[in-house]
């Protein structure tokens, strides 16, 4: 397990490369990017972040989603400070035997770092700065993984 | 004494990031009022508490929760990463 | 869109570092590989295929995940031949503006692949030679994505 | 004239990865039938047709697909790719 918080950028290609090269154990291996989005003008984001929090947050979530899927390996790398559009935000990627335990724990991952993990993204434009709505939908995720 | 922290725009609606503050509050929601009596910009910052999130020794927590021997709260809207 | 078939070995972290580069259309890129899982003495594998259907099936597929998540571009690279514990038999790529459609779509392109693309793995261990059956949970798997 | 090829246990099964067969069965399971008929090796590989797939052309069809017109035909086991 693998939680990474920085300012620095990071090469997507090669840390997905790095967590699945010679993994004899694993099967499947996911990974999602998110990338900053060029929507109408958008040039640049702020991504605050709440030291200390973030970092326990994070590990309890891939604590967990580690436990639920059965995961072999699981890394987390969240990006906070100035971003501009093309710019990977973050990334996290599972590994696990099967394919279906891969995907749900990488879904379960976002799901749980989006309205779990405290930061917050500015969007600076034409317009001027705006912060950005948390979604009703991304609330509304985290149901689908409650357990009886 | 306890360590208050701010985030994103209630950060910027009550103009700083981090105060300490002598309290005797029993619960976040009566430090919640305590603040909000004591200068606008928190009124205006702690207005509507549905749209704001708390966190209590960094680990999110409810209105409610008590404060007896809490080191660290936070005030924050919901959490917009990924 | 971009479909290969090869006996060539393929770096998988490049590959994906290659397709989500500079994407300022996508928010949200999601891939899959898998990997030849050491299981219990697994010398070596065989992967067979039917050269001309595959390419097809693969076609299909990846077109029919683009046109029903609104992906904004695909990849698909599946090797056939001889390949041994810890390397990477396949990956799938997928860029979407958001994380849901981008994790749909690789989950639908697997599913797919499992079952519909002419593909057969033979394993080579200790004990002599077997093809791998397939699983009746591949086959189910589709049910999930039939529309009404 | 058609072209008759078998993948993976299949091919195995029959000896051979490809054929030409002269055949006038109007059907694909006709021409199983056909085949299965003319020697041993074809009646074991074509013994359980639950366990076998068939490709028309490329495309992946029923055993009643009909044969008119086509050049290829394929029969293998269920996939097992990704």
């Amino acid at each position: 397990m693998d939680i990474r918080v920085q300012a620095a950028p990071f090469d997507f290609g090669a840390e997905a490369g790095a967590f699945a090269r010679g993994r004899r154990d694993a099967g499947a291996i996911v990974t999602f990017a998110g990338i900053v989005r060029d929507d109408g003008g958008l040039a640049r984001m702020e991504l605050e972040h709440y030291p200390g929090m973030t970092e326990r947050s994070l590990e309890t979530i891939a604590a967990e989603a580690t436990r639920r899927f059965g995961l072999l390996d699981c890394l987390v790398i969240h990006r906070h400070g100035s971003l501009t559009p093309g710019e990977t935000i973050m990334m996290v990627a599972t590994a696990a035997p099967h394919r279906a335990d891969a995907f749900a724990a990488a879904e379960f991952l976002m799901d749980y770092l989006k309205s779990r993990a405290p930061f917050w993204k500015k969007e600076f434009g034409a317009d001027g700065a705006a912060w950005v709505a948390a979604k009703d939908g991304d609330e509304d995720a985290l149901g689908r993984w409650s357990q009886d | 004494m306890i360590d208050v922290l701010y985030f994103a725009w209630v950060r910027e609606r009550i103009g700083l990031p981090k105060e300490r503050i002598e309290t005797a509050a029993p619960t976040v929601a009566a430090l919640v009022e305590e603040l909000s009596a004591r200068e606008d910009r928190y009124a205006a910052a702690f207005a509507d508490l549905s749209a704001l999130r708390v966190a209590v020794d960094q680990d999110l927590a409810d209105f409610d929760a008590p404060l007896v021997g809490v080191r660290e709260v936070a005030f924050f809207p919901p959490m917009t990463g990924g």
